[in-house]
């Protein structure tokens, strides 16, 4: 057990690595320098500023520093907002993105199993057909269409909900909505599928044999088993939320980590997309790895520790 | 039968699977025996015991881990040139159990069965090969108009005779059937059979067929090997095994199958086996049967049984009928 | 529940109270006077701070910390006496303060310590060529209310210059005991201006409050100011309709629904667009070409119908109402339009200067970055050009900001769209920008004439005389016809009625709220 | 038995045995994999209409552009920001008037009827339209089909060779996947220089995982089905096993993921073009068009609505056939 | 009859099929069970033997299933009118059954124990404790050792033949009068297959349930059942005690079963006689026989009239049109062992 984690923990920190490597030497490829307005910077004063940064030594050696840095948790400066560390930034930035992400995640979540089940309970009828339209469209339309569309409708025509700004709960609302419609979608689509599976299963048959109520049947054998494959979603969802954050933040003025990836790379602040990157893909793993544990977890067929009885 | 010349000599076979971490599985152990021209050995064990494996590897769909296996006097696991090996792969074949997942979904049964003889009689022509297959169709019971069909349309003792028919078309000597029966219905069973017992007669081959349905074994074979977790125990002549059993897993093995006439089945007295067969990745020391063996002794736990000839063709490896 | 009752609170008090709700595109990049180099800071650091002078309602520069500047007859030697005023952590506003900020300048490296030379302060160039030490910079405390500035050479726009926030005062004894932290956060700055940044949720809000240590603060009306980021122009104006913001710019594709709304105005701005050519390309090297592409597309149809939020045709360097003549005539009217032709005539440049290159046709590139709607406006040049002078073909590269500029400085482009903004209101923001080398040339221009003029304008000490040559400067740039004006830009605004005195300044700070009032209904 | 019993006669009693063979008779016609696979396809009413859409949108993209005189770029600042105005469809919109209720064309003295309205630059926007719909549908082909080539290759070589070939590929694959992918999109595009290339490399460069991934699946799959053991026992070369055997059972779940990772392209395509990162105007593709129209979707609302509709219904379509077509593909749903 | 717990009439059973056709899955299925004893249904795959047996249960699909006539009796009441809760009520306690393939037959994520102890609790309100320790001693009857350990574990952690134990000591729970077991010992290995037949067999000894067995192993059927139903196609064609059917089949396709297997006992050179052709399909079922496009002794009226039951002796009854009086005389083979060649004369 403990090797298995030791193990997984060491697979996490080379993908980490090389992806913190692999971005290092993309952004040197990037055009343009990270400070701003060099309209108005001499050549000289530009100098003096990439001295300053240590941007005037060859790659290697900054590669050498950044990781030697990263190391110690430091993920250096930023370039836009002078003087700023990306580790504060960072950690102002996560907490919209990761509470709208995480009620998109659990409203997509809850709305889409609700969604799934009915729609597999009632198989071919119209709740089923109704069920199966919205999560195409919440698939098929894009997520800033429907941001779009939300904002000048429920926020503006409506007047709702705020149609954007980050003041308070009620301007988390919509953009968690906005970004929870591909999830809704994804999942009702996932356990529509897994749960017409488990209905065809032997063992739904054997509970019902033994004369329990439906409701336990649907609860305890049919939807249970049916959800344990989500966790497997949890991964691709993750990606998509994170893709969808870079709009709907953008749309929703909310000052999250996309926002913040949109507008640094915009402007090359170099030290901040690569703290992004880090932190995307660290949450990107993390949440792989947690699914992997989960499913060891809720699952009881697959057992880390590889015991087996007879 | 010892004049009977020898087709096959299976010596010392192994076959390990490394199933990661580290763990090795001895799915065929230290097997050995022969075939002989002509004849059908039957080869049977519960599932699990590492019969396929025996089977491909003797085809050398598998590399062995370790042994031989000579064929017509020839080693098959030594290195060959390209032409060798072909040729040699035209003298063996196999059909296999699941009668849908054998014939490739997208390709008729014309180029199913012309598979084989285009890959060895390359300067065949169409036509040629269509009239060969057409003649191999009519020789399973099925014809011309089932060519141009594709495997799932025809039911599963059809798709059967099918397979056979693949294996038939590079006209070899030997053929492993590999539980060719068990997934089909009863009465469908008896279709299978008989086609293959006519087939041997008409073409002079032979089998190694392989079930874990002793009474069809039986029924088919001269021989009986009986395999248990990855070691054959028993091998004797098909009535002989039947009226003499002497390995204690064979013993339990006959009387462990249902006879369909009920005045039998009610006067019979079962040896029923406890437990079950141990997981083949950690077996019993000693004999691999002992565990469940009734007549299991205390050298059983040390000591691997020999293989050894008891009377004239008739093998055990078992401590009971030690010389 | 607690925020929820606060933003119920800014509707309510945005129609009758002295708050003030306002948008900005980004974040504040830095309240460090000695870094800021960009329009937010510059406008956050005016309305919190305060200088030696400050930018009047009019634009004028007006004194400020100091009550009083004396000027040596020589004009080399300015000396500011300060008032009684102190910062916000109580501590007065010294001389001291002004020495170490500046100084702090150059220590920091910011962007702006170029601007020490524009002032002609003393040693500046030698500090930032690195051939002096800091210290010797021309500026001393002489006591604590008498702060004493040397000059290389008369700066007859030192005034109008030391509204820049880059001359600001910083507080030594905070700004050390910050540290790292300084001007960080709303603590970790303190302020000496009209009002104080009360909160800072970075990325998010900022807010003002009323200093009420401000030594004009009875003339200072307005209690509080919100400012909230928001990037979207779509989601600006959905703010505006609901009643969350009072004034926000629209972008050009609402001007239309707004014109009529009683909120609208268009203002015009001081930054200006133009076609930069590569002087070294074959083709866009010819002065011809250069003029024939300058002539070719309706300029006045493209602010109109593309841009739509009150920009105006520019047919010059300065734009117009940005600067007049000692005697009080515009810059613009006096030097008129230049290169405004009509196709037929940018026809025969561009055959005269095939000719003399001896091509028949020229394919260039237009690099371009998607702000401020340059793109629209490339894709309305390419047809235009392309229309109306078949023998060129354009293709419009699109490229972020950043590269942008790098593609600038080393000169890879053929055309690009750039724009200018001016650090300080005198038309030398803009021709100074053209001499041989320049930092701001980047297109490989040089003209010795023009460099001799500049270089003479420099040293005129004589307003009228000087104003003449620098519209002789912006004659000559335009008879090399060296780049090719594009558009002043001009902002569509929709503001409350009710707001007054929110004064928008054409260079520096955006706006300064010291003079705004919220009017009842 | 519940005929009446007088009907039966004696003379019916007598043995009347079916000729050999009867019984062996297959009905119908030979039916092949994909023509079973397409009767499946027509009956499922939702995927059948998703192809149809399908053909419909990319015929429009291909001649849509030609059905008006105007050409997607040129330009005419006197025809600018029309509304849409179709003879006929008045009642549904098309009828020139914009927010304000008055109608443009009118005001404006123009004859003209543009379909889907004008741009600010009086392009027409029924032309721009069908052109983005052609560059969208152009890059996302163009980059499916890159990740099918790669991933097709990538993923039959881990999976065909298996062993330590396997064990290298499947780990340089897991570190790619624990690349949020739109991040190193993003980047790839700011290096490269801009255009449609750059895009669709952008795709590829992480796109192929997917493909690779589902390839490597199903041929580990495969490779335990007993025909491909017949077919090496019969001493098929590697080639013709890859050929004959795995390809074209691979071939379904291959469309089915392609038909999945179009749409992902087109949206990923029309993600980039909103966050700023789009092709070189004056081409549009779809997402151009929508970021154009988001912004001015207050007053001219149309710029937004027709590549809306378009994109989404391209994404339903393709969403909708790949549902169909995992039904009609997927062996599991055969006998 | 006193003695008689279950009794089906005249069941018929539809499946809708994808082109809105009709599968004719039980085409009047008709026969009844005794306290105690033990019937076998057999019959080749597809017959509809598992579809009878949901049909008992009420466990058929609701979407595309139909029962479109018959009764169940069960005690004197008609199960087919209950309602769903009152048939909850029914199964597990009254009636169980057991499912062919024991690695699915269990829910793979609820431990052994909760499986066992779900339908108690609902059919016989235990304490917790008690329960805990009812579904003990059921995992010991069935024979699975420490049973207080294993209540804890999952299904996966089981072979097969201890699955099917759980699987059994789940179905007899409740002391149910009825157990259906389709096909429970098919996907197992000879030696746990007689393990758990022999379980059952002495299961039936302790508790005196009634147990409906479905196979298409004549061998199992012989060891196990006093009464056989045979099926083909939908219907059952024979029914009569064990020694009827093996002795004394009268239907041409049980004869053709009975001959087409190998017997163990029996001399090698004996000739295995096959039926020929395949199962008809039950969406276009011929008129008439449904066996006679197979049948040996097919005769014109098979092809356009379907049999009628005839009574051969009290228990034995036959569906065949070679038992009408008018039917040429054909002489029966005496037994399932009797000589082939005269058989073969026979039907030349
Ligand atoms: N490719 C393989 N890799 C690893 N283990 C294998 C492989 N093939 C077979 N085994 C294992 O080897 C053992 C013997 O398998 P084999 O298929 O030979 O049994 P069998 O006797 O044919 O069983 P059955 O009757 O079920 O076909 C089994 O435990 C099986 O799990
Ligand atoms: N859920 C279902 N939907 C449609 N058709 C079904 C369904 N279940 C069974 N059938 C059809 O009903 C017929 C009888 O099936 P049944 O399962 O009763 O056969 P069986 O005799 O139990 O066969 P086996 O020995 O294979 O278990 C078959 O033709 C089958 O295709
Ligand atoms: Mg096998
Ligand atoms: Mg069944």
């Amino acid at each position: 057990m403990k090797g298995y984690f030791a193990k997984r923990l060491g697979y996490m920190l080379i993908t980490l690595f090389v992806i913190v490597s692999i971005t290092f030497f993309l952004m040197q490829l990037l055009p343009g320098t990270p400070f701003t307005d060099p309209e108005k910077l001499s050549e000289q004063q530009l100098e003096l500023m990439n001295e300053k940064y240590g941007l005037n030594q060859p790659v290697a050696i900054q590669y050498v520093n950044y990781v030697r840095s990263l190391v110690t948790g430091d993920l250096g400066i930023s370039y836009q907002y002078e003087g700023r560390s990306v580790n504060e930034i960072l950690s102002e930035r996560i907490g919209p993105s990761a509470l709208i992400g995480f009620q998109a995640l659990v409203f997509g979540a809850l709305a889409g199993l609700a969604l799934g089940i009915i729609s597999a309970l009632h198989h071919n009828s119209f709740l089923d057909y109704g069920s199966v339209t919205i999560a195409v469209l919440g698939m098929s339309i894009p997520s800033f269409v429907f941001a779009a569309l939300m904002q000048y409708f429920i926020g503006v025509k409506l007047g709702w909900l705020p149609a954007a700004l980050w003041q308070g709960y009620e301007y988390t609302i919509m953009p968690s909505l906005a970004l929870s419609v591909t999830v809704i979608a994804t999942v009702a689509r996932f356990i529509r599928t897994e749960m017409l599976e488990v209905l065809g299963q032997d063992y739904i048959l054997t509970a019902r044999a033994k004369g329990i109520s439906e409701k336990a049947v649907v609860f305890r054998h049919i939807v249970r088993n049916a959800i344990i494959p989500v966790v497997t979603m949890l991964g691709p969802l993750a990606v998509a939320i994170m893709t969808g954050t870079l709009v709907i933040e953008k749309i929703f003025s909310v000052p999250g980590l996309g926002e913040q990836f949109t507008k640094s790379v915009l402007v090359n602040d170099y030290s901040v997309i690569m703290g992004v990157t880090l932190m995307y893909s660290a949450l990107f793993i993390g949440v792989v790895f947690i699914v992997d544990i989960l499913y060891g977890v809720i699952d009881p067929r697959i057992s880390i520790k590889g015991e087996h009885k007879l | 039968m010892s004049e009977k010349e020898k087709l096959i000599e299976v010596k010392n076979l192994k076959k390990y699977f490394n199933v990661g971490k580290g763990k090795i599985l001895k799915a065929v152990d230290d097997v050995s025996f022969d075939i002989y021209k002509g004849e059908t050995l039957g080869l049977v064990g519960e599932s699990g015991c590492g019969k396929s494996t025996a089977g491909r590897t003797i085809i050398q769909l598998y590399n062995a881990t370790s042994g031989q296996v000579i064929y017509d006097g020839e080693d098959t696991q030594v290195k060959k040139s390209a032409v060798d090996k072909k040729s040699m792969k035209k003298k063996m074949q196999m059909i296999y159990q699941d009668p849908y997942s054998s014939l490739n979904p997208r390709m008729t049964v014309l180029e199913i069965i012309a598979e084989g003889i285009g890959n060895h009689e390359v300067q065949l022509k169409s036509k040629e090969k269509e009239a060969r297959v057409y003649d191999l169709l009519e020789s399973v019971g099925l014809n011309k108009k089932h060519a141009n069909r594709y495997p799932h349309e025809f039911s599963g003792g059809q798709c059967q005779r099918i397979g056979i028919a693949r294996a038939l078309a590079v006209a070899p000597e030997f053929i492993i059937a590999d539980e060719p029966i068990a997934a089909l219905d009863v009465s469908i069973q008896a279709q299978i059979v008989n086609l293959l017992q006519e087939l041997q007669q008409k073409k002079g081959l032979t089998y190694l067929f392989i079930a874990h349905d002793l009474s069809m074994v039986k029924h088919i074979s001269d021989r009986i090997a009986v395999m248990y977790l990855g070691g054959v125990v028993e091998l004797a002549g098909s009535e002989d095994l039947y009226d003499n059993p002497l390995h204690p897993y064979t013993q339990a093995l006959l009387s462990a199958i249902p006879i369909p006439d009920p005045k039998i089945e009610r006067t019979r007295e079962r040896i029923i086996l406890k437990g079950d067969v141990p997981n083949p990745m950690d077996p019993p020391s000693g004999c691999r049967f002992r565990t469940r063996c009734p007549k299991a002794m205390q050298i059983c736990t040390e000591i691997v049984p020999e293989w050894q000839e008891v009377s004239s063709n008739h093998f055990v490896a078992c401590h009971l009928y030690k010389q | 529940k607690e925020t929820d009752s606060n933003s119920n609170k800014n509707k309510e008090t945005s129609e009758g109270k002295q708050v003030l709700n306002m948008v900005e595109a980004s974040e504040i990049p830095t309240m460090d006077s000695a870094h800021a180099h960009d329009n937010v800071s510059f406008t956050v650091l005016s309305n919190v701070n305060e200088g030696l002078y400050r930018l009047g309602k009019e634009h004028k520069p007006e004194l400020a910390m100091a009550s009083d500047d004396q000027i040596s007859e020589d004009g080399l030697v300015h000396t500011f006496t300060l008032r009684d005023a102190n910062w916000s952590n109580g501590e007065p506003v010294t001389a001291a303060d002004f020495v170490y900020a500046w100084q702090r300048v150059f220590k920091e490296t910011g962007h702006y310590a170029s601007m020490f030379e524009t002032a002609s302060i003393l040693n500046a160039t030698e500090i930032l060529e690195g051939k002096k030490p800091v210290e010797e910079l021309g500026v001393k405390a002489l006591d604590e209310k008498t702060l004493e500035v040397t000059l290389a050479k008369p700066a007859p726009l030192l005034g109008q210059l030391l509204t820049f926030p880059t001359f600001l005062p910083q507080n030594q004894k905070f700004v050390e005991s910050q540290g790292k932290k300084y001007a960080l956060e709303a603590s970790n700055v303190i302020y000496n201006g009209p009002f104080m940044l009360s909160e800072w949720k970075h990325d998010t809000s900022w807010k003002y409050k009323k200093n009420p240590d401000y030594w004009d603060a009875d003339n200072v009306t307005l209690a509080e100011i919100n400012v909230f980021v928001v990037k979207e122009a779509a989601t600006q104006l959905n703010l505006y309709e609901t009643k969350e913001v009072d004034s926000i710019n629209l972008s050009s594709a609402s001007v239309d629904q707004y014109q009529d709304n009683k909120d609208f105005m268009s203002i015009a701005d001081s930054e200006i667009f133009f076609l930069r050519f590569n002087h070294n390309h074959k083709a866009l090297g010819n002065e011809n070409i250069r003029r024939a592409i300058d002539m070719s597309w309706d300029k006045k149809a493209h602010v109109e119908t593309i841009l739509n939020n009150g920009s105006l045709p520019l047919y010059g360097l300065v734009p117009k109402d940005f600067s007049s003549s000692p005697d009080g005539k515009g810059f613009r009217e006096l030097n008129g339009d230049f290169n405004h032709g009509t196709i037929k005539e940018a026809q025969k440049y561009l055959a005269k200067g095939l000719e003399e290159i001896g091509q028949d046709s020229v394919k260039v590139t237009l690099t371009v970055s998607a702000v401020e709607g340059n793109d629209k406006t490339a894709e309305y040049l390419k047809s235009q050009i392309e229309k109306n002078l078949p023998e060129l073909s354009v293709d419009i590269k699109l490229v972020p900001v950043e590269q942008r500029y790098e593609l600038e400085s080393a000169k890879e482009y053929d055309m690009v769209i750039s724009a200018w903004g001016p650090d300080y209101i005198d038309p030398m923001t803009y021709i100074g920008m053209w001499v041989t080398d320049g930092s701001a040339n980047r297109m490989d221009y040089s003209n010795t004439d023009y460099d001799a003029l500049v270089e003479k304008i420099n040293n005129e000490n004589d307003p009228a005389k000087r104003y003449q040559m620098m519209l002789d400067a912006e004659k000559m740039l335009f008879e090399d016809a060296a780049i090719a004006p594009l558009y002043q830009r001009g902002l569509a605004v929709l503001q409350r009625s009710n707001i007054k005195g929110l004064v928008r300044h054409p260079s520096g700070p955006d706006f300064s709220f010291k003079w705004t009032r919220i009017e009842g209904k | 038995m519940s005929l009446p019993k007088q009907e039966i006669t004696k003379d019916l009693f007598v043995h009347a045995p079916l000729e050999s063979g009867k019984s062996e008779e297959l009905p119908g016609t030979p039916v092949t994999f994909w023509s079973e696979a397409w009767r499946r396809l027509k009956k499922n009413r939702g995927a059948f209409l998703g192809l149809i859409t399908i053909i419909l949108f990319s015929v429009m993209a291909l001649i849509g552009p030609f059905l008006t005189e105007n050409s997607y770029m040129d330009q005419d600042l006197a025809l600018s920001n029309l509304p849409p105005k179709a003879a006929g469809l008045e009642w549904l919109g098309f009828d020139g008037s914009d927010v304000n209720g008055i109608d443009q064309y009118a005001a404006r003295g123009i004859n003209e009827s543009f379909w889907f309205g004008t741009d600010e630059f009086g392009r027409d926007l029924w032309t721009r339209v069908w052109k983005a719909t052609q560059i969208s549908l152009f890059i996302a082909i163009i980059a499916a089909l890159l990740d099918l080539i790669i991933g097709v290759v990538y993923g039959g070589i881990s999976a065909f060779y298996g062993g330590r070939v396997d064990n290298v590929m499947q780990r340089i694959i897991e570190v790619l996947i624990g690349i949020p992918n739109l991040i190193v999109i993003i980047l790839f595009i700011l290096i490269l220089e801009p255009g449609i290339t750059s895009i669709i490399l952008a795709m590829v460069i992480t796109g192929w995982v997917g493909m690779a991934r589902v390839v490597r699946g199903q041929i580990l799959q495969l490779k335990g089905q007993e025909y491909i053991l017949a077919a090496r026992t019969l001493g098929t070369s590697n080639s013709k096993l890859i050929w004959r055997h795995l390809v074209p059972n691979v071939m379904g779940s291959i469309i089915i993921t392609l038909m999945f990772t179009i749409p992902t392209a087109i949206f990923f395509e029309a993600f980039l073009s909103f966050i700023g990162l789009g092709l070189q105007p004056p081409l549009a593709s779809l997402g151009v068009l929508i970021e154009d129209g988001y912004k001015s979707m207050r007053f001219f609302s149309y710029k937004l609505i027709f590549p809306a509709i378009v994109i989404s219904v391209i994404m339903i379509s393709f969403n909708l056939l790949g549902d169909g077509l995992r039904d009609a593909l997927d062996p599991k749903m055969r006998k | 009859m006193e003695d008689t717990i279950l009794k089906i009439d005249n069941l018929h059973v539809s499946f809708k099929t994808h082109n809105d056709g009709e599968t004719k899955a039980v085409r009047g299925v008709s026969f009844e069970l005794k306290k105690g004893e033990t019937l076998a249904i057999v019959g080749e795959s597809g017959s509809g033997k598992s579809v009878t047996a949901k049909s008992l249960m009420r466990l058929l699909p609701k979407q595309n299933s139909m029962i479109k006539d018959g009764q169940v009796f069960y005690e004197g009441k008609d199960l087919l009118k209950y309602s769903i809760k009152e048939m909850q009520k029914i199964r597990g306690s009254e009636i169980s059954m057991v499912f062919q393939d024991p690695m699915t037959s269990l829910n793979p994520t609820m431990t052994i124990g909760k499986q066992i102890m779900e339908g108690l609790r609902k059919h016989q309100a235990f304490r917790k404790k008690e329960l805990f320790k009812k579904a003990a001693d059921l995992l010991e009857l069935v024979g699975i050792p420490s049973p207080m350990e294993r209540m804890k574990d999952y299904p996966h952690q089981f072979s097969g033949g201890m699955r099917q134990r759980v699987v059994i000591a789940m179905a007899l729970a409740c002391n149910p009068k009825v157990l259906l077991a389709d096909e429970p010992t098919t996907a197992l290995d000879v030696t746990i297959q007689a393990q758990i037949l022999d379980l059952m067999k002495d299961l039936q000894k302790k508790t005196g349930t009634a147990i409906i067995i479905i196979t298409h192993d004549l061998g199992v059927v012989a060891s196990m059942a006093q009464r056989v139903a045979v099926m083909y196609a939908g219907e059952i064609i024979e029914t009569g005690t064990v020694d009827e059917i093996f002795y004394e089949p009268k239907h041409p396709y049980t004869c053709g079963l009975l001959l087409s297997m190998p017997k163990l006992h029996a001399a090698r050179s004996t000739k295995l006689i096959p039926i020929p052709g395949i199962p008809p399909d039950l969406g276009q079922l011929p008129e008439g026989c449904p066996f006679a496009a197979r049948c040996p002794y097919v005769m014109k009226v098979c092809h356009s009239f379907s049999p009628s039951k005839t009574e051969v002796s009290e228990t034995h009854s036959v569906s065949c049109w070679l038992e009408d009086e008018r039917a040429p005389q054909v002489e029966w083979i005496d037994g399932a062992g009797g000589s082939i060649d005269e058989r073969k004369r026979k039907v030349d």
